[in-house]
């Protein structure tokens, strides 16, 4: 059995290598076409074993500790095979990043086809699409004149549309806080009050006009609780920090829930047996 | 062409920095209306990062570890890598939707298994930590009212959101109201804090246009084209302005 | 720490097989038809005044399950609509859904229709008022917005999973003068609910909500099995707090201190 | 309508305009005062990267793009130049697409003003799709076994600053740079399994939750957004550089002043046309 293992394990080169990927390729068709063939009455047990085993490969890896296992030095398995799950795990979730990108390329592509209403933005969707994609892999693998340019035209695509772009679009909402805090926040109830006076508090404890503006109390003594940033400062590490704890108690135990019901496919009659 | 190369290469970094401030004034623009112009940079902006998404994968992680170690190295069993990472594409299909399923299953499976790690080594050391002596050993008057203050909040807080049980009895009743009041503090903090946090990257913004690019454009304001320039797009957002004006009214 | 403590301790089997049994036990349950108890949180009251002041003012309601796609928030999020619909298909107020999923977008459909069914007024359901806008977050925002300004909607609710748009609805919620009532498990975005909605349904009972009105058995049964799990965590606490409290005051006392030294071991204080 | 309610409809844009001048104002003088307060878990992420031992490394992991470049990106600078400062080796790895460029470029950007050099005293490892829990819980095992090569493919095992890093006990401490909520992943499946400090700099919105990590020991120290970074800098000598983060806590002070007196203004023109017009609603247009 062990040189069984060998041989399949050992690289290949040549041509060798060409079949075996080939050979890989074919056997891993084979059983995708055998997934496609199963009667939907096993589907939905066979997900949900796939699930399960895979959850139980962490569940285990954490709760038998090595002295438990019957192997000489004491060690548990699963944890030593972790940074080989990690790579793989790494690698078949890379090919999932191309998914966004299909689904773009739908709609665009039909805003395109059919000359819809701004079909212009669509077009330049693929314009920058093919662009950035095709300065970044020529200035990698092209060489002479070529590479320069599409360096170039990388850097002005890279550090100068796409980072502003991505950062205007995320300070936008600065805005929206604006002219709600205007327009938006008003104390309606006593609670709404509380929570108003408590965030004023830490917005001035937080930043360096908080300090100043009590500068003039004394820093020692009973009247230096007074102080904006010591208030706003106990706050934070006192009332804060014990309501978020118990927010954070609330969300243990429902992470707990939902993994449960995620692991053990309890999820019963809505969107999970949708495509199933 | 290869002067013009050479030209762009050199200016790579001024070219860069108009574009960056081009891209900003687009996206602004739709803080004073939804126009045609934020329209068509909201699409590049997407072309782009969808663009750049496909060339980091393949070249950061794709090409140097699984492609080089499969080809080049003759590890040929990578390949199965590749059947597995096509499964996700089922979902686009009509009729195999279902076979996306499994593969989003063993994920899902995977971080799922995780919870029972998760609970302890995150909650466990949050409830040894809430275990707090109230009198004792040195503590003053002050350390204990803020350890019973702590209890308070933290009980009354997570009677809170308990929802198997009616609220009848006074206690907790009580409680519960007083939770949501000491919730409000925690709310609180969440406010000022994402206030703070937003408004920095407004200044992160307007510190790139006033330090980076302000003073750029003072300099290219000397060449008589770039003053012909400026004319033009004042001249265009005026025209714009008033047009919009005019179709609101 | 030693190697051991990446590895579960004997606490933690104890401790997570008993909030797992606990959940396991109430979910099955559930599901095997046991009636189980979930209080009416105050915030569903809120819910009906609002749709109680729109049939009041003859003018539309909105219900905007604002970003949230075909997930766990999502899908609650329809058992409020359908909640919401039914109370105002009785007095023929209409409910405009607003969606930002195309996915979620055909259940909401499904879950109106059947709402109105139910209520029977199968003739009241206006395909025209459950509409998908746009999956983009600010052109779904705005889109809503020119609803609410257009229809001048009496109430505004917002139920589902929010980001930074829940600032530009509830402003022009606010501008219209309409009343409004949000309710989302996203902690970040509760307190500007908290400060421009007239009542917000906060994080966990936003489930509680959902299971009271659609009796779904796996959340019925998760939610009343965590109830029992918060229980057993305050159980844990106050031991702890007790052993550590008498361990301070009576500090060489033996079996106290071997006591609250385990307890330390398995529940690890910086 | 007397002048508040006037008040409340004024036009949103004027209040942009406000706002953007408001901030502009301290952009512009540059001061170089640095916050003259520093929060004891700024201090406390200070002393825990000092005292990693000379042999050992620190993980850089950021999870931020140029979306919150503005919060992060001041803090990321701040430990690479502390660290560099110290001789202290690290690596940078990052989980975002675009800021996987961005950190490079920080981190080339300060080792040059510093004399240091890629390789010997910092790597990068370039962008890392995740699932990061997989990721997390390999690196504990195994350090080589999940990262083989850096951003340029070239052996970890060839470069000097990582050639004898082979699991958790040759890594000093961890600093998580982040704009979501990642940090559990590194406290569940490395830090608090194999005892490895672990610095947290969140963007101020992910700060509020993670106080009671502070009080638990979970985390060793925490820069509070941008103002964190401010304050960092005080305590690694830079208090009289007219740095962004120093001018960025000005502005914030403004800002935040701004929004408090909006907030009272609005409350005051809404209690006002409330005793007016008492009835709710009325469809108020505008």
């Amino acid at each position: 059995m062990i040189s069984f293992w060998h041989w399949i394990s050992a690289p290949r080169h040549g041509w060798q290598l060409t079949a075996f990927i080939f050979g890989a390729l074919a056997i891993g068709c084979g059983v995708l076409a055998l997934l496609a063939s199963t009667t939907p009455r096993y589907r939905k047990t066979l997900v949900a074993a796939v699930t399960f085993l895979a959850g139980l490969y962490y569940a285990i890896e954490f709760l038998i500790p090595p002295s438990l296992w019957p192997l000489d030095p004491p060690r548990n398995p699963f944890s030593e095979v972790q940074p080989l799950v990690g790579t793989l795990t790494q690698i078949i979730w890379s090919f999932a990043l191309f998914l966004g990108v299909w689904n773009l390329f739908l709609i665009h592509g039909r805003a395109v086809a059919k000359r819809s209403r701004g079909w212009y933005n669509s077009a330049a969707f693929f314009i920058s699409f093919f662009a950035i994609m095709g300065a970044g892999l020529l200035k990698d693998y092209a060489h002479g004149p070529v590479a320069k340019v599409s360096q170039s035209v990388f850097t002005i695509l890279f550090s100068g549309f796409l980072t502003s772009l991505d950062a205007t679009m995320f300070s936008l909402i600065a805005f929206y806080i604006v002219s709600a805090a205007y327009r938006a926040f008003r104390v309606k109830s006593l609670e709404a009050g509380l929570m108003m006076a408590a965030a004023g508090i830490i917005m001035l404890a937080l930043v360096p006009v908080g300090a100043e503006i009590t500068n003039w109390l004394p820093s020692t003594g009973f009247l230096s609780a007074l102080r904006v940033e010591r208030m706003g400062y106990w706050l934070l590490t006192s009332p804060n920090m014990a309501a978020q704890r118990a927010i954070a108690f609330g969300i243990a135990v429902g992470g707990l829930a939902m993994g449960l019901r995620i692991w053990l496919s309890l999820e019963r009659g809505n969107f999970f047996d949708r495509q199933l | 062409m290869v002067e013009l190369a050479d030209w762009i290469a050199a200016n790579a970094k001024t070219i860069a920095l108009w574009c960056g401030a081009l891209a900003t004034f687009a996206i602004y623009s739709v803080l004073y209306a939804e126009n045609k112009f934020y329209r068509l940079f909201e699409h590049i902006f997407i072309g782009l990062s969808a663009g750049f998404g496909v060339y980091v994968t393949w070249s950061q992680v794709l090409e140097p570890k699984w492609w080089q170690p499969m080809v080049h190295k003759g590890h040929w069993q990578w390949a199965f890598a590749a059947v597995l990472g096509s499964m996700f594409y089922f979902m686009y299909s009509k009729k195999h939707a279902w076979i996306s399923r499994v593969i989003f299953g063993l994920f899902m499976g995977l971080s799922a298994g995780l919870m029972f790690r998760d609970f302890y080594e995150i909650y466990f050391p949050q409830m040894g930590a809430s275990m707090k002596p109230i009198v004792g050993n040195g503590m003053s008057f002050w350390d204990s009212v803020n350890v019973f203050i702590f209890y308070m909040i933290l009980l009354c807080s997570m009677t809170y959101f308990f929802f198997s049980f009616e609220h009848d009895s006074p206690i907790v009743q009580k409680s519960a109201a007083a939770g949501r009041w000491f919730l409000m503090i925690g709310f609180g903090a969440i406010f000022g804090a994402t206030v703070m946090g937003r408004m920095t990257l407004f200044i992160g913004r307007l510190n790139f246009l006033v330090i980076d690019w302000w003073p750029s454009a003072r300099s290219a304001w000397q060449f008589r084209t770039f003053q012909g320039i400026v004319a033009v797009i004042i001249v265009a957002l005026v025209v714009w302005i008033i047009n919009a004006l005019r179709t609101r009214k | 720490m030693s190697e051991a403590s990446q590895y579960a301790s004997p606490a933690v089997w104890i401790v997570e097989s008993l909030l797992a049994f606990f959940i396991l036990w109430k979910i099955l349950s559930a599901r095997r038809g046991r009636e189980l108890f979930i209080r009416r949180i105050p915030g569903l009251s809120a819910l009906d005044e609002a749709v109680g002041r729109a049939t009041e003012m003859g003018r539309p309601i909105l219900f905007a399950p604002g970003l949230s796609g075909l997930d766990i928030v999502g899908l609650q999020s329809m058992a409020i609509l359908s909640h919401v619909v039914r109370k105002a298909a009785k007095y023929g107020t209409r409910v405009i859904v607003p969606l930002a999923d195309p996915v979620l977008y055909t259940v909401a459909e499904e879950v109106a229709k059947d709402a109105y069914n139910a209520e029977g007024v199968p003739e009241q359901f206006d395909a025209e008022d459950i509409r998908f806008l746009s999956d983009r977050q600010f052109a779904w925002a705005s889109g809503v917005v020119g609803i609410l300004h257009r229809e001048q909607v009496a109430s505004a609710l917002y139920f589902g999973y929010y980001f930074a748009e829940s600032l530009i609805l509830a402003e022009n919620g606010q501008m219209i003068g309409a009343i409004q009532v949000a309710g989302t498990p996203a902690t970040t975005q509760i307190p500007f609910f908290l400060a421009s909605c007239d009542y917000t349904i906060i994080g966990d009972e936003y489930y509680a909500a959902s299971a009271y009105l659609s009796r779904e058995p796996t959340l019925l049964g998760s939610l009343v099995g965590q109830d029992m799990g918060k229980l057993v965590i305050i159980g844990i606490i106050a031991l702890g707090s007790i052993a550590f409290t008498a361990n301070a005051i009576w500090p060489n006392v033996g079996w106290l201190c071997d006591l609250t030294n385990t307890i330390a071991k398995y529940f690890p204080r910086s | 309508m007397n002048i508040l309610e006037k008040l409340q409809t004024i036009d949103r844009r004027i209040l942009y305009l406000l706002i953007a001048a408001v901030i502009a104002i301290p952009l512009l003088q540059r001061p170089s005062r640095h916050p003259r307060i520093v929060f004891s878990e700024v201090k406390n992420a200070y002393t825990t990267l000092s005292k990693v031992p000379k042999n050992k490394i620190v993980i850089i992991s950021c999870v931020w793009g140029p979306g919150t470049r503005a919060e992060n990106e001041p803090q990321t600078k701040a430990i690479i130049k502390h660290l560099l400062m110290e001789d202290t080796r690290f690596v940078m790895l990052s989980w975002d697409q675009l800021g996987s460029q961005l950190t490079y470029e920080d981190a080339v950007e300060i080792g040059k003003q510093l004399g240091k050099r890629y390789g010997k005293d910092w790597v990068h490892l370039g962008y890392n799709p995740g699932p990061m829990y997989a990721i997390i819980r390999g690196l504990g095992k195994s350090f080589t076994g999940v990262f083989k090569v850096d951003r340029f493919g070239k052996k970890l095992k060839d470069i000097p600053a990582t050639k004898n890093v082979r699991d958790y006990r040759d890594i000093g401490a961890v600093v998580e740079i982040t704009p979501s909520g990642t940090v559990s992943s590194w406290i569940a499946y490395f830090n608090q399994p194999y005892n490895v400090p672990l610095v947290f700099c969140p963007t101020a919105v992910m700060s509020a939750e993670a106080y009671p990590y502070l009080d638990s020991g979970q985390l060793d120290g925490m820069l509070n957004g941008v103002i964190g970074a401010a304050q960092y800098e005080t305590l690694i000598g830079m208090e009289n550089e007219r740095t962004y983060a120093a001018a960025a806590a000005w502005a914030l002070s403004c800002a935040h002043i701004f929004i408090i007196v909006l907030i009272v203004l609005g409350n005051l023109g809404y209690a006002l046309s409330r005793r007016s017009a008492p009835q709710r609603g009325g469809g108020r247009t505008g």
